[in-house]
């Protein structure tokens, strides 16, 4: 299985939901973050003075899923989450060797 | 006349909780924005305050009650406060210079109402010059127009506490603005959701508090007409919260911030009848006002125009509403003024023109000088400002986690 | 009586001080439930303040304060305030309107108090079903049998500020209805964190702000009396903030909950007595009323009684507390009586029959009201939306991280 | 005299606010302090107000207004407020214990602006014992020395509503203290982002609205006098605010701390002047107030001293500036006093005598103080708690996330 | 090494801590998070509108340990976790290349 | 691909995102957990009564970076987030299989 980690802006959370919703994946686990992108973050002229704004607000979103359905998910992700401008965000796919659900004694491997 | 001391403390003490209702307007839109803007807007009631505080005593009250120049505008001659002193002038009973304090309140809590407009994406700077202009050129002039002398008063349009004066001007100057300022980025497209409802529901809680200052006041004196005033005030802003509350909740659910804006609304609208009007008509004038303004919150959604924060359709169309109402329901029971309920139609149409006048004036001078202003300095902060928010952007400050 | 105009500027500021605490009960309340319900909690508040509002207008101020029927209840004659008026009536200093409006907070805030026993579980549309019949029929009988001209003041039972009429009334209802309504889900089992203790501080500030016109103003004078009032009410809380401290820092860590709580028992305690007793007296009494009701709220969570926000440890037994404190301490250096430590027995008897009369009716009434409510539209949420919390489940809205 | 009605709801209503400005402290203070210390911060406000309230009625007041004893001190002639009635006494139009009642709300809130130092690293129970000892020891003999009728006054120094004894007091003690208890672990190293500048805002909004009925009620009836205190407390504060974000504004960005910062740096300044000087002259003393205090603080940062929320550089330095202000700007227009600005030099002198002393008072005897508790019971709380901050080590409350 | 990550009920947090703590995992880490489990939420029924609440606060509890401890530890948090009720949860297991402590130069691998 | 995350001591986040920055390590992302560590908190003595306060505010920083930069990055989070007494924290290193940017369709592995 692998665990899909997407940190997108916080206002695209919506529309992400819906298109994973619509794929079938439905759930998922959702953490408010701060980040910085590559970018350095936002550079502000104030004043006469530049002033770094370097950790803004980001959400991150968890799914776990099977390992074959991990290009779509990122595709579905990508689609929803582009602006197209600096700070859209990030995608990584980590292993996971075990999902457990703590209801019933279900085990995925 | 000789100073009353039951009168001066009352107003004393209703200028301090008109006062309230600049921090109050604060937290009530600061609750609604997203949190990224949250001190922003506090932070612009602050600043509303301080700037007209300081306008009113240099002319502000000068313009307003100065001695009247045709109708139209008071003179210099109270500039700086010479000659507004510790003695009641006139029929007056209370001090000249509380008389002046509690209409510096009124000024301040307007600018602060039109801030609606403004959320989330104003520079400072312009907000600090549109304000000084805006106080000076559409406030100074309608007061004086309505309270200090000038023509309006004259045709016989009644206005107890400021519904054209502070309402409609606000409401409608907002509206201006917004066509001038444009929306938000993203408005209608992300959900923006407001940052902290409990903080919402705070500042709608001083403005109920200090509305008591700003209605039952305005009869300068601890009187009879006070305590009608302080329960019709009441009795409006209950049922205006309830109706907008019923009227949601068919709708959907009955949220907080509806049952709160509603008695805004309902506020609102008694604002120029609190001083005519018996506590059975506040019942029906405070809930067609909470259904009234939510049908043009609606609206104005619908039409996807971001006056951010209501200040149009619960200030202004509420203070339309309110105007009106004074000419139907205006009791000859309460005070000497009669309605068209009892067959004055005079009234009405008074009411009627003092409505025109100040949606008129309102909105096109401050159409106008959104205009310029945004041509000279420019009203908005730049995109990248927009999006890391006001608070961080414009005061290097932020709402932690 | 011909009007004072000091004394109405008293009663008017006083009016807004006491209406302040209607949310302030909210504010406190809503700091102590968990985040889920924070918004719903407050929103309790406005909805209560709303409600009685118009209900007090339309015809509860008549129900209390009308004509007597029979010492039992007053009559309709007053209904919709016909005939209550801008003049003082009788041997009042103060507008009739004013005495009216003055009496309109305290029905308010006690229904608000009683929210404190639906924390968490409440369906809005049972409440306000609840609340209507509960302020028609317990609130509205109690205050005209002490303070309307009905039966119990004839036995000669003091209440300066409504020790009985709304701390015992609102108390002892919460403990009956919390028989009926039944424990939140989880209750003694998982640890119920309070949300925002700050905003419970914000509450408690405004409470002891707004309690100063509660009893102050039930002089309805600027007199000596009221001063006394003044400062007993301030002496009774302040003992009470650190009799609680002490007694909870015994039992572990002086809690800032505990010492607003201490405070608000002090001043349920010296309500009923502040026209009554010295501050020297008050400093006991308000000791007392710390220790006691920190002990009561101790022993109802050891009985596993959910009454959530302790309305019936605080209000309900600081309020019994405080009514026999009135013939135990009220002395004749501070109004015309005095009670058993002046050797006056019968003030004392009359004391305990009126605080048993209140106890049961309020007790009584309020379970079958109780129990006819749920059996019908039915109290609570289902446990699904329990779980998830009111904010979203009754009011579509939510406190952000 | 007899008794005024007006006079005396003006003072309650005036007592009533300045209540509110202990728990507004702890609100402003609150909000500054990093999140683990917010409820330690705020309860420590009301802990002090429980503490003097009961102080004072015991003995604080008569030390304070008791008879005098050699200029220096009052007997204990009024000690548990034996003989301090319900009619006026002297010259006075209000009840002598809604005089007595005021006067304890000063009290109160002095020993809330000393927390400033104490901030994030004292023990509840060395604060008790510091606090307790300081309201006795160096607040009220300056109370009487200078309203009690000792010999401050005597020496023809003006104070209207408290520059010297509130906030030179409360400033140079908090000096004093900052040397003793030292700073918080990694002041000057790690950033100290501040928990919830909302929360400081409403503090301040708190604090404003309550420094109306700290400086207009210190004319202590309902008159011209009051309402000339008004209006240029109200002007000091605006131009205090706009001066303190200008100044800001040019070293970076207008901090929305910065602009109520400025409000209370010009409260305090004007606070000895508002019964003697123009709403032109207000204008001054607060733009200046705002501008040095801003430096001050700038200062105090710089010499890394942690008086962590700036008592000294607004309190104390803006009351060293109120007070030598009156000696510049007082105008028989206002009062029957003048200043050096109307060729008085003997005044300015008398609040240089005033100034000098009060600040050496203050200084020294709260560093005997802070040294003799530090050193038998610890003013600070153990490196872990206060690791681990004071709301969970001293209240074992947090606030959430 | 692995990392275990449960995603619990808030109001279990303190038994799912203890029981941990009695098995001898006392290092841990918490965070606030937000999930839609599988069951897609809650459906309320409002005044005949049906009301979709997705989201709703979970707790997320992360745990480092040696791979033959993992066994174990999900039993733990299940027994501590489980209401039998929709909603009790995940597990999941993943690799873990290193852990480094950063007060001394300890590492595990 | 490897993702570095590290607890550290929520007061260190500006020196440990200043001493990645300039190492080149600019994207980052942030969290705000609470954190218990093997000395199980710490031990109030208060009034008699020993308390335990056991989940402490912490900062948890992800990074994902090449494997061959794990090294430096964990020396310099290190160097930066040390303060020698107990709770400094811990830094954990989880593989990585992908990074794919939302912002354009780049792919990383
Ligand atoms: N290498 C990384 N490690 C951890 N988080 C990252 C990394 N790269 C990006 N992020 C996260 O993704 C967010 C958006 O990244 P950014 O680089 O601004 O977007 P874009 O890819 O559009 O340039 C950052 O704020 C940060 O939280
Ligand atoms: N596949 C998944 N990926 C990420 N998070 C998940 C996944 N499945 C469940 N979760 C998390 O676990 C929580 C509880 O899951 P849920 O399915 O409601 O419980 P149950 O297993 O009892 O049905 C969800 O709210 C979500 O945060
Ligand atoms: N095995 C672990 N699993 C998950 N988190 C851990 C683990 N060990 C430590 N942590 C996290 O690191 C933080 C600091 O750890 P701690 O043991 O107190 O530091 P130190 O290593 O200096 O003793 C803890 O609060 C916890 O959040």
């Amino acid at each position: 299985m692998k665990m899909i980690q997407a940190i997108i802006r916080p206002e695209k959370l919506d529309d992400v939901k819906h298109a994973l919703e619509e794929k079938g994946y439905i759930a998922l686990t959702v953490i408010d973050v701060k980040g910085r992108g590559e970018q350095k973050g936002i550079t502000l002229q104030y004043r006469g003075k530049k002033v770094e704004v370097d950790l803004l607000p980001k959400v991150k979103i968890e799914v776990v899923m099977k390992d074959d359905e991990v290009e779509s998910a990122i595709a579905t992700i990508r689609a929803s989450a582009r602006t197209g401008k600096i700070g859209d965000g990030k995608i990584f796919v980590l292993p996971v060797e075990m999902m457990a659900r703590v209801r019933t004694d279900e085990v995925w491997t | 006349m000789v100073l009353d001391s039951g009168d001066t403390a009352w107003i004393l003490a209703a200028t301090a909780l008109v006062m309230l209702m600049t921090p109050g307007v604060g937290f009530f839109y600061g609750g609604m924005v997203r949190r990224k803007n949250v001190i922003s807007m506090i932070a612009l009631s602050f600043i509303a305050f301080a700037l007209v505080s300081i306008q009113w005593v240099l002319f502000g009250y000068s313009l307003s009650f100065g001695p009247d120049i045709s109708g139209l505008i008071g003179g210099l001659g109270l500039a700086g406060l010479i000659g507004v002193g510790q003695d009641p002038s006139g029929t007056s009973t209370i001090p000249a210079l509380a008389f002046m304090m509690y209409q510096l309140v009124f000024a301040t809590v307007t600018l602060a109402i039109l801030t609606s407009v403004f959320a989330e994406r104003v520079k400072i700077s312009a907000f600090l010059v549109f304000g000084l202009l805006w106080t000076t050129l559409v406030y100074d002039p309608l007061a004086h127009w309505v309270w200090g002398g000038g023509w309006l008063a004259g045709l016989g349009a009644l206005d107890f506490a400021g519904g054209t004066v502070v309402h409609i001007s606000a409401g409608f100057s907002a509206l201006a603005i917004a066509l001038v300022i444009g929306k938000r980025r993203g408005f209608g497209v992300h959900t923006m959701e407001p940052a902290n409802i409990p903080m919402a529901l705070l500042g709608a809680a001083l403005l109920w508090f200090g509305w008591f200052g700003f209605n039952a006041g305005s009869a300068l004196a601890a009187n009879g007409l006070a305590a009608n005033a302080f329960v019709v005030t009441n009795t409006a802003a209950a049922a205006g919260a309830l109706a907008w509350m019923a009227a949601s909740w068919y709708h959907g659910r009955p949220a907080s911030l509806g049952v709160v804006s509603g008695a805004v609304a309902g506020l609102v609208a008694i604002t120029p009848a609190a001083g005519y009007v018996t506590p059975l008509a506040a019942i029906i004038i405070g809930a067609v006002a909470g259904i009234f303004c939510y049908m043009m919150m609606l609206l104005r959604i619908q039409k996807g125009l971001d006056e951010s924060l209501d200040a149009w359709s619960i200030h202004g169309m509420g203070g339309v509403w309110g105007a009106l109402a004074v000419g139907i329901f205006a009791s000859a029971t309460v005070n000497s003024y009669t309605g068209l309920l009892s067959g004055n139609v005079a009234q009405f149409t008074a009411q009627i023109v003092a409505v025109v006048v100040s949606v008129g004036y309102a909105f096109v001078v401050s159409y106008v000088l959104a205009r310029v202003v945004d041509a000279t300095i420019g009203l908005r902060v730049t995109e990248n400002e927009e999006y890391v928010g006001l608070d961080i952007s414009q005061h290097g400050e932020r709402t932690q986690g």
